[in-house]
């Protein structure tokens, strides 16, 4: 218990930190995003005016407090852009974000397990070597570039899927999936090569271990075998990783989202970033950090259920 | 013995490694590995270190050979604590304390050559400075050890075991040592290698009165080689003596199980 | 070996462009010709035009310059600052230690291109500043690399002997521990200069790297994109590119450890 | 029980099969502990490995039989070895640890080795296995059941993988290095569990190891293997009291073990020649003292030593050597006072790097 009260305590002064370095860093920046809004030949008092109205003519550190305090009770400030509370802002572009994550995630694993395990339970044949091959060749292809093929292939010449039309969820969730399911193709393959890679190389590993060898020496059916004894021990690896392969899918949203003209998060961040945006960006980089340290903490807590060696009061976890 | 000071006196050395804390506020434990050390070693004295695997026995030639910190006082080197050494004393120590390790390869640099490997300590001692005599020095090392001069250009991975650890010696003995820390030096090796090595370093202590630190945990090479013996158990030294009266007369129980159980 | 040649050949190619690029290009890259607009490949332009009528060979040629120089130079001062802060806290184990490897957590926790995309918001677009972000977020892997070999050496029985025979800091520092960190910072070299690819053209590609009218692979694509419908074959070429380099990179990578692995054992 | 017929291997080595162990004979009785001493690169585990059908990829049989009840293994289909393992064969490894699957506990591992065989109710199933955790000496089989390997230390680590192998009672246990790894007071209890185990329960033992001490505590009959090559085998007095191998009688006198402090240890000058090195004649030649043109040409047979010693023995007394060591009376080697190269001599070899 006091593991998990460390663990909160770090996780909140982490955020904290990157939530006063983003915002010093994005105030100091050069360029004026009131300028930015209303353009070069705006009045000069419209301009002190609007200022004022975001309070941004007080010194950063109190602008800084004010956030900080309307943070706490969720409230992350105001776009310029969007004249709208960032909060709402993001909680409406959330769940096409993770409609998208999620089904992406379940495409690549519905991929990526089964050659993974292929590849290792056949070690040293053709079909592991030509798995192998495949995958280091497939690993280097540029997510951008894939959308854009799979788009031209399944919009232009094959026309499968139309192409940018989002269906929202609330229509219905055959027309959500099939809106998506190009973009979510394209993230799950990206994603699934290198996790074919992970799942082989961790189930080889567990594969030469002794206690394999012991388990077929009992005698054990190979079910059992293989289910009971290697699988649950190769998934200790991946599930490690799982924190930094949130990461990977973070990024690839944000051009995939781009390129499929998706109202998502991503393209949020885009928009923000051109715009210079300082609350919405601010408020975004928070967000991703909330979830990624959550994503990690998750990920201890679920490793050591799974691993009895890992105590939860170990200070280190194991690092693959 | 006489009343020059001993090679290595150890005098209630305890040693404890700092644990990870559990979590942030809670004081950090220590781990105990060594507890109240009292050891000498003479000079041209080989001393048997007998212990199983996690009694502390590697610690202990770690600290001797100075590669871990002891407390102040508990370490004497003829006569002075290690801590108050100092200029050529200080260099006199680190000359004259060598190792041998237990991995006969790992413990060679792979990218060295056999001269380089045993050279590198000899300019570091700064013994010899000529090119042309270090290059001598290496190649009376290496008859020393039973290898022929041919060997200087080879690396380790051309050598067998027997032959790395040969080298290993050749490089302690480099820098003229009064007392070479064995630790499992010949556990790694082949038991048709081992014999070869240990007359070897029987042969070393006859010629050249080197003292031995021999650490192992296999009884027989201990009894057959050391003069002295240590009993190592949980970071306690549980008993000393001649080795044959320890071996015939074992006093404390854990030496009498660790002697019955020897087959 | 099959691997390590394949990567060889694939990165020669990207070479070679670049080798162009820098002695003779076969025309004006920025030479507009509305009238020519997405021509088909010709003896006068091999790989044909695009939307505004430039030789989309040229244009890609020259592409080459801000790809490998931005990625080179980012992914070469990570590893450097990487390299010495790893090293460093491997050495000084105590507070110096974790304070730098815990900040190389956070750092590493962190998706690239997020952080990519803050740092170009915050110094404006431009190679320089992709190249500084490619930079940052390649320090926490070598870092970490560093960080483990010296830890991992500590154990080394030569190390443990050039201790005790004090040969001193600066002889197992160079003489020791870094030929032997060589092989491994290579590979992890290798496969970062592939993701400090992806990470140019990327941002290239969401209009935040090189500026246009300057050509990079990344805006090719972007524009190509744009123009699917009338030129679908326009996104195979820069794309191809692009893949060529990183897949180069990442065999190569693979490569080396592969022979490195073999050479220990 | 199980008759080994003219067994070779081969390992994969730079793109070939190359010979690896050479045909041997041999065969294992009821109630029998078996020893085979080698060094590294004697073919000792690979053997092992090959009556358990579990040679890694890179080794295979080359020819021979091995045959279990008179039924031959070699031709056995794989799905039925899965009948034969835990009933017949058992095997146990050098390292505990390892051979425990580190994310289940102890008794299910122990259930899932006596199920695999057998239909019992899970409370029976439950008895027979706290049952079988005693039988190898543990005092608290009821916290061991309950405990993960990494909660237990390695002795008792060793003993409940003994437990998972012996708890059908198999023909033969192949225990490879299995002590190696165990600190000195483990041992000799794991060894003398083996003893009982044998007499016992009539089981028969094939131990292997490089320890000598250990093979001479368990063993009943000894091989000893040297470079992928069976130089003797015999009676455990037969061949550790007499040896007849140039290459046993040398082993002998270099273990501090049979050597009084003080004396010199005879070393064998050179190194253990690799499990792929094949002369054309006796694989030891090049070490031994005895060695003659012939031994280094002709390969010499097993045959069965003419030594009146073990006449009366049931274990015939056997080496593969030219000039076997002959004895007086009193079982003194006669040999040894003539040799060329005695241990003095050997003591100046100066190891030579070979010719590139």
């Amino acid at each position: 218990m006091s593991y998990l009260a460390q663990r909160l305590l770090i996780a909140i002064l982490l955020v904290f930190l990157v939530s006063f370095a983003s915002f010093a860093v994005l105030m100091l920046l050069p360029g004026d995003p009131v300028r930015l809004m209303l353009g070069t030949e705006a009045p000069p008092h419209l301009v002190e005016e609007l200022r004022a109205q975001y309070g941004l003519d007080r010194p950063w550190l109190l602008q800084y407090a004010d956030w900080l305090a309307g943070a706490v009770s969720g409230n992350l400030g105001e776009s310029f852009i969007y004249k709208m509370p960032v909060t709402q802002i993001i909680v409406d572009r959330l769940p096409m974000t993770l409609s998208l994550t999620i089904f992406a995630s379940l495409m690549a694993l519905l991929i990526a397990l089964p050659l993974g395990i292929w590849a290792a339970v056949k070690r040293g044949s053709w079909v592991d070597g030509f798995i192998q091959a495949v995958v280091q060749i497939w690993i280097a292809i540029p997510n951008f570039w894939l959308g854009i093929l799979l788009l031209l292939g399944f919009t232009v010449m094959i026309p499968l899927f139309p192409p940018g039309n989002f269906v929202p969820i609330s229509e219905g969730l055959g027309a959500h999936l099939h809106s998506l399911f190009l973009p979510a193709l394209t993230l799950a393959i990206a994603e699934a090569a290198v996790l074919i890679r992970m799942f082989r190389a961790s189930l080889v590993e567990v594969l030469n271990k002794d206690f394999m060898t012991f388990a077929h020496t009992k005698g054990l059916p190979t079910r059992k075998k293989y289910i009971r004894y290697a699988l649950r021990n190769s998934l200790i690896g991946p599930i490690t990783v799982i924190g930094l392969q949130v990461m990977s899918l973070i990024s690839g949203v944000i051009i995939i989202e781009q390129i499929f003209n998706l109202p998502g998060l991503g393209r949020l961040l885009l928009i923000a970033v051109q715009q210079r945006d300082l609350f919405l960006l601010q408020g975004l980089v928070i967000f991703i950090t909330v979830t990624v340290i959550l994503v990690n903490l998750c990920v201890d807590l679920l490793y050591t259920r799974i691993d009895p060696r890992i105590q939860l009061h170990a200070t280190k976890r194991r690092t693959t | 013995m006489s009343s020059n000071p001993p090679l290595i006196e150890v005098k209630g050395l305890s040693k404890s490694f700092a644990l990870p804390r559990p979590v942030l506020w809670k004081p950090a434990q220590a781990l105990q590995v060594l507890r109240d050390i009292h050891l000498t070693i003479q000079e041209g004295e080989i001393v048997g270190l007998v212990g199983e695997s996690g009694s502390g026995k590697s610690t202990l030639g770690e600290c001797i050979g100075g590669l871990q910190t002891a407390p102040p006082g508990t370490i004497k080197f003829r006569g002075t604590a290690l801590e108050q050494l100092q200029g050529a004393g200080l260099k006199e120590y680190q000359r004259s304390v060598q190792y041998v390790f237990q991995d006969p390869v790992e413990t060679l640099n792979p990218r060295y050559t056999v001269e380089q490997i045993i050279a590198e300590p000899i300019r570091a001692a700064g013994l010899v400075k000529q090119p042309k005599d270090i290059r001598e020095a290496v190649e009376q090392l290496l008859q020393d050890v039973g290898l022929d001069a041919a060997y200087m250009k080879s690396r380790p991975a051309q050598l067998s075991g027997g032959q790395c650890q040969r080298v290993a010696i050749a490089r302690a003995l480099s820098t003229k040592p009064a007392l070479l820390i064995c630790d499992e030096a010949v556990s790694a090796l082949d038991l048709s290698v081992q014999a070869t090595i240990l007359n070897l370093l029987g042969e070393l202590r006859r010629k050249y009165r080197i003292s031995q630190l021999f650490i192992s945990h296999d009884l027989h090479v201990v009894k057959y080689l050391a003069d002295r013996v240590a009993v190592i158990h949980q970071g306690t030294i549980v008993e000393s003596g001649h080795t044959e009266h320890v071996f015939k007369h074992p006093e404390h129980a854990y030496t009498q199980s660790l002697i019955s159980s020897a087959l | 070996m099959k691997t390590l040649i394949t990567g060889t050949v694939m990165l020669s190619v990207i070479v070679i462009m670049l080798l162009i690029s820098w002695i003779d290009l076969p025309s004006d890259p920025n030479a507009m010709n509305i009238a020519n607009r997405f021509a088909p490949p010709s003896g006068e332009h091999w790989l044909g035009t695009d939307q505004y009528g430039r030789d989309i060979l040229s244009r890609l040629l020259l592409a080459s310059q801000s790809a490998l120089t931005v990625s080179l130079g980012g992914v070469g001062s990570g590893m450097l600052i990487g390299c010495i802060l790893g090293a460093v806290a491997g050495y000084m184990k105590g507070l110096i230690g974790s304070v730098i490897m815990r900040a190389m957590d956070v750092l590493f926790a962190f998706p690239n291109l997020l952080l990519a995309l803050m740092l170009v918001t915050v110094l404006g677009t431009g190679q320089v500043n992709v190249l500084l972000a490619i930079a940052v977020f390649s320090v926490p892997s070598f870092a970490r690399l560093m960080y483990g070999f010296v830890l991992e050496a500590q154990s080394y029985g030569y190390i443990k002997a050039a201790r005790s025979y004090n040969a001193g800091h600066a002889v197992i520092l160079f003489r020791h521990l870094i030929p032997a960190a060589l092989p491994r910072i290579g590979v992890q070299m290798s496969l970062a200069l592939g993701s400090g690819i992806l990470t140019e053209t990327a941002l290239s590609f969401l209009g935040l790297g090189v500026q246009p009218p300057h050509p990079s692979w990344g805006g090719m694509l972007n524009e190509a994109q744009s123009f699917m419908y009338l030129a679908p074959a326009y996104p195979l070429i820069p794309g191809f590119v692009i893949f060529l380099a990183v897949a180069g990179f990442n065999l190569l990578g693979d490569g080396i450890a592969a022979r490195h692995k073999e050479a220990v054992s | 029980m199980l008759e080994i017929q003219d067994l070779s291997l081969e390992l994969y080595v730079d793109k070939t099969w190359k010979p690896a162990l050479r045909p041997l004979t041999f065969r294992l009785e009821p109630g029998e502990i078996t020893g085979i001493i080698g060094e590294s690169g004697s073919g000792k585990s690979l053997l092992a490995k090959a009556l358990m059908n579990i040679l890694p990829a890179r080794a295979r049989v080359a020819s021979g039989s091995i045959r279990l009840h008179g039924t031959e293994l070699l031709s056995l289909p794989r799905h039925r070895f899965r009948s034969v393992y835990g009933r017949q064969l058992a095997y146990i490894f050098q390292n505990p640890a390892g051979a425990l699957n580190p994310l289940m506990r102890i008794g299910d591992q122990l259930l899932d080795a006596l199920l695999a065989h057998e239909e019992v109710p899970r409370k029976e199933a439950v008895r027979r296995a706290l049952k079988a955790l005693e039988e190898v000496g543990i005092s608290d089989p009821e916290r061991v059941f309950r405990a993960y390997p990494h909660e237990i230390s390695g002795g008792m680590k060793q003993r409940a993988v003994i437990a998972c192998a012996v708890i059908h009672e198999p023909d033969l246990l192949i225990a490879d290095e299995a002590t190696t790894a165990l600190d000195a007071t483990i041992r000799k209890q794991i060894l003398d569990l083996f003893l009982v185990l044998s007499k016992k329960k009539r089981m028969s033992i094939l131990y292997i190891s490089h320890d000598i001490a250990a093979v001479q505590y368990v063993a009943d009959k000894i091989m000893v293997l040297y470079g992928g090559m069976l130089l003797e085998t015999g009676a455990r007095g037969d061949v550790l009291d007499r040896p007849l191998h140039p290459y046993t009688a040398d082993l002998l006198q270099a273990v501090p073990y049979h050597v009084k402090p003080g004396t010199k240890l005879a070393g064998i000058p050179g190194n253990v020649p690799p499990i792929t090195a094949k002369p054309p004649g006796c694989i030891y030649a090049p070490r031994c003292g005895y060695a003659t043109e012939r031994c280094k040409e002709d390969l010499p047979p097993m045959v069965v030593a003419e030594d009146p010693s073990t006449a009366a023995d049931k274990i015939p007394h056997t080496h593969a050597c030219f000039h076997p060591l002959l004895r007086d009376s009193l079982g003194k080697e006669t040999h040894l006072n003539t040799n060329p190269s005695s241990p003095e001599g050997r003591e100046r070899y100066v190891q030579q790097p070979a010719a590139h």
